[in-house]
């Protein structure tokens, strides 16, 4: 597994296509096959063969079920967005998408080496398994001289008290919740979009407002930061304007747009909770990875 | 055992003589593991060798574990017998403590046991009894322990029995004997207390275990 | 162990020796009856002998199981191991058959245990090995997939099981059972090889998962 040989026959390989677990896998299989340094190439160079991949995955297998197909495609969609990088001027660097596309690459580089270094142990685990299959204990059973020394069994359990503990060892282990609860998988999300519309509505409702004013029933720290982001690309459609009295004296937002535009329809992308760094730095947030990728993904 | 020989068979044939230890470390390894006294027969169909020369073999580590060297006058060394022996019963050969040691072997056997069964030892025969016929890799699988040496314990203890075998596996099923049921005061399996109404989901996980086994 | 030692342990501490095979052939009467790893001091308390002369005569009989005649170069004959060998697992001492001869004894021990993990199922299991308790979320980031179907097979192997609840997110964490450490030949996780030197920089990761899942 280690090292994969070159495939002889292309149809060899399109049956083993179908046993990649993973997305991960499929990425460390073709860089290995182009013999690249994980840790240096650039990934954008394997992006074709990886769609080109999926997309014969997909035709071999008939259909995708959801959950599958889209882990293939996130990372597609990365690689894309890496690939579309590199295409683009070597001038046009430094503004915030390119530094969210590294990031975005590191981010892959780091949970695919990591991927890496489970798979190899998983082949470590089953050389193991194999070795130890390979050798069996003695395992006869008492010779009957020694048998019969044994002290008599003494029993004091009535049937219920055995059913009882049948019931205890067959059952799972614990009570399986009547209802699942998924919120601890994402924090509740907040989107962009939708703080925009409140935004709007406040300063339509209001008018013009003090920044603290539009925050001032925000109750996390991540509502704090997408009304923000909201009022940003408000300010970018023209659909709101800043007045500021004096250096440092508080900022008042005025809705300069009309009524019936609602440019909040045009932003897109939530923002999930989880993705918001605690230390407030400028970091990628999953939701605008996935906006960028799927973006690209369209096009491409 | 001559030409007519299919080529598999001489394939493994000329394995196992090569293999450090040879034939006779081959049969060494089948008596060592095996939980019942096995044949002549039977290992020469395994090894895929002539009755004979496994007979002859077989003889010949009885007589070695029995500290004959084979080196006749020529050792200075008195026989020096090995803890276990190899004994022919009924046709079935078989490892056991050589005789001499009993008082040790009983010591260390009835060390630590007790009149009681073990929470172990309890719990699977708990599985048994809801599941039988089932195989010990299965009992294993739903305690999460191997439960070979606590299995065996309860056949000693004459509470399961081996009922049958998987067609398909081939191994071995346990169940429970008339002595269990005695012992609980039941005049048969189907009167133990039903435990199904408690758990939800479970007859559907039984089908689970078959197609992953 | 002197003045004081009752007299039945004297009694029995001249006797061994005396009998052919000694104190050699009575440790091995013991290890060809136990049905579990036997400890140096088990051994040593059921002959009254000190645990130092018994784990001696232990390491002893597995080099001469494994083909060492401690003869050295006066031998003429090459070393051949026996069929069976004894290995000593997490402090334990048991008879195994030798690894060689897997093909000739599978016949007699097929249990169904020999099933093969799938490389989806070997995966999950290692990283639930080196991150429990986990939860599958965790797990399915690091997988990149979901790993809900496969968990289940593993909770059906009996390798994996539901140890807590995260108490903060409700979430069931997953971690390996005594079964797993047996089926590898191990006496605990902290046995499993490092992974650290296959992860470079990279044991920070673990708060990338959360985020990014």
């Amino acid at each position: 597994m280690a090292t994969i040989a070159p495939t002889a026959e292309k149809t060899v390989f399109e049956v083993r296509l179908t046993n990649f677990s993973g997305p991960f896998d499929l990425l460390l299989n073709l860089i290995s096959r182009r013999e690249l340094d994980i840790t240096e190439i650039a990934l954008a160079e394997v992006t074709d063969e990886f769609i080109a991949h999926i997309r014969r995955i997909q035709a071999a297998e008939g259909e995708w079920k959801l959950d599958e197909a889209s882990e293939f495609l996130v990372v597609a969609a990365t690689l894309l967005d890496l690939k579309a990088a590199r295409l683009l001027p070597a001038g046009a660097v430094e503004d915030e998408e390119d530094i969210a596309l590294l990031e975005a690459r590191d981010l892959l580089f780091a949970r695919l080496l990591q991927y890496r270094a489970f798979k190899e142990m998983a082949r470590h685990l089953a050389e193991r398994f194999e070795m130890e299959d390979a050798r069996h204990p003695r395992n006869a059973p008492l010779e009957p001289q020694f048998s019969r020394l044994l002290p008599e069994l003494l029993w004091k359990h009535s049937p219920e008290e055995f059913a009882a503990l049948a019931a205890k060892i067959l059952s799972p282990r614990q009570e399986k919740p009547a209802k699942v609860s998924i919120e601890h998988l994402h924090a509740p999300p907040v989107s962009v979009r939708d703080q925009a519309v409140v935004l709007q509505n406040l300063l339509l409702a209001r008018g013009p407002l003090s920044f603290r004013q539009l925050t001032e029933d925000a109750d996390s720290r991540l509502l704090l930061v997408v009304r923000f982001l909201a009022l940003l690309d408000l300010f970018r459609d023209g659909a709101i304007s800043f007045e500021q009295a004096a250096p440092l004296s508080e900022l008042v937002v005025r809705w300069s747009a009309g009524e019936l535009s609602r440019p909040a329809d045009r932003l897109t992308g939530d923002v999930e909770g989880g993705g918001i760094p605690e230390d407030g730095a400028r970091r990628s947030v999953p939701g605008r990875i996935q906006r960028n990728g799927l973006e690209v993904a369209r096009y491409g | 055992m001559d030409e007519a020989m299919p080529p598999s068979g001489v394939e493994r044939s000329s394995r196992i003589e090569d293999l450090p230890g040879g034939i006779r470390a081959a049969i060494e390894a089948i008596l060592v593991v095996a939980d019942r006294p096995v044949t002549d027969e039977q290992v020469a169909a395994v090894l895929d060798r002539p009755t004979a020369l496994v007979h002859s073999v077989l003889v010949d580590l009885q007589r070695e574990y029995d500290g004959y060297t084979g080196l006749g006058l020529q050792s200075t060394e008195p026989p020096a017998p090995r803890g276990f022996e190899l004994r022919n019963i009924a046709g079935g050969w078989r490892i056991f403590s050589r005789t001499q040691f009993a008082s040790v072997v009983a010591d260390f056997v009835l060390d630590g046991q007790s009149a009681r069964l073990s929470q172990a030892a309890l719990e699977t025969l708990a599985v048994i009894a809801y599941r039988q016929p089932v195989s010990r890799a299965r009992v294993s699988a739903i305690r999460g322990v191997n439960v070979d040496s606590v299995v065996r314990t309860l056949l000693q203890r004459g509470l399961v029995v081996e009922m049958e075998t998987d067609p398909e596996t081939g191994a071995v099923l346990y169940g429970t004997t008339t002595l269990f049921l005695e012992r609980l005061g039941l005049g048969s399996v189907t009167e133990l207390p039903r435990i199904a109404p408690h758990l939800p989901g479970l007859e559907s996980l039984g089908e689970y275990d078959e197609t992953t086994y």
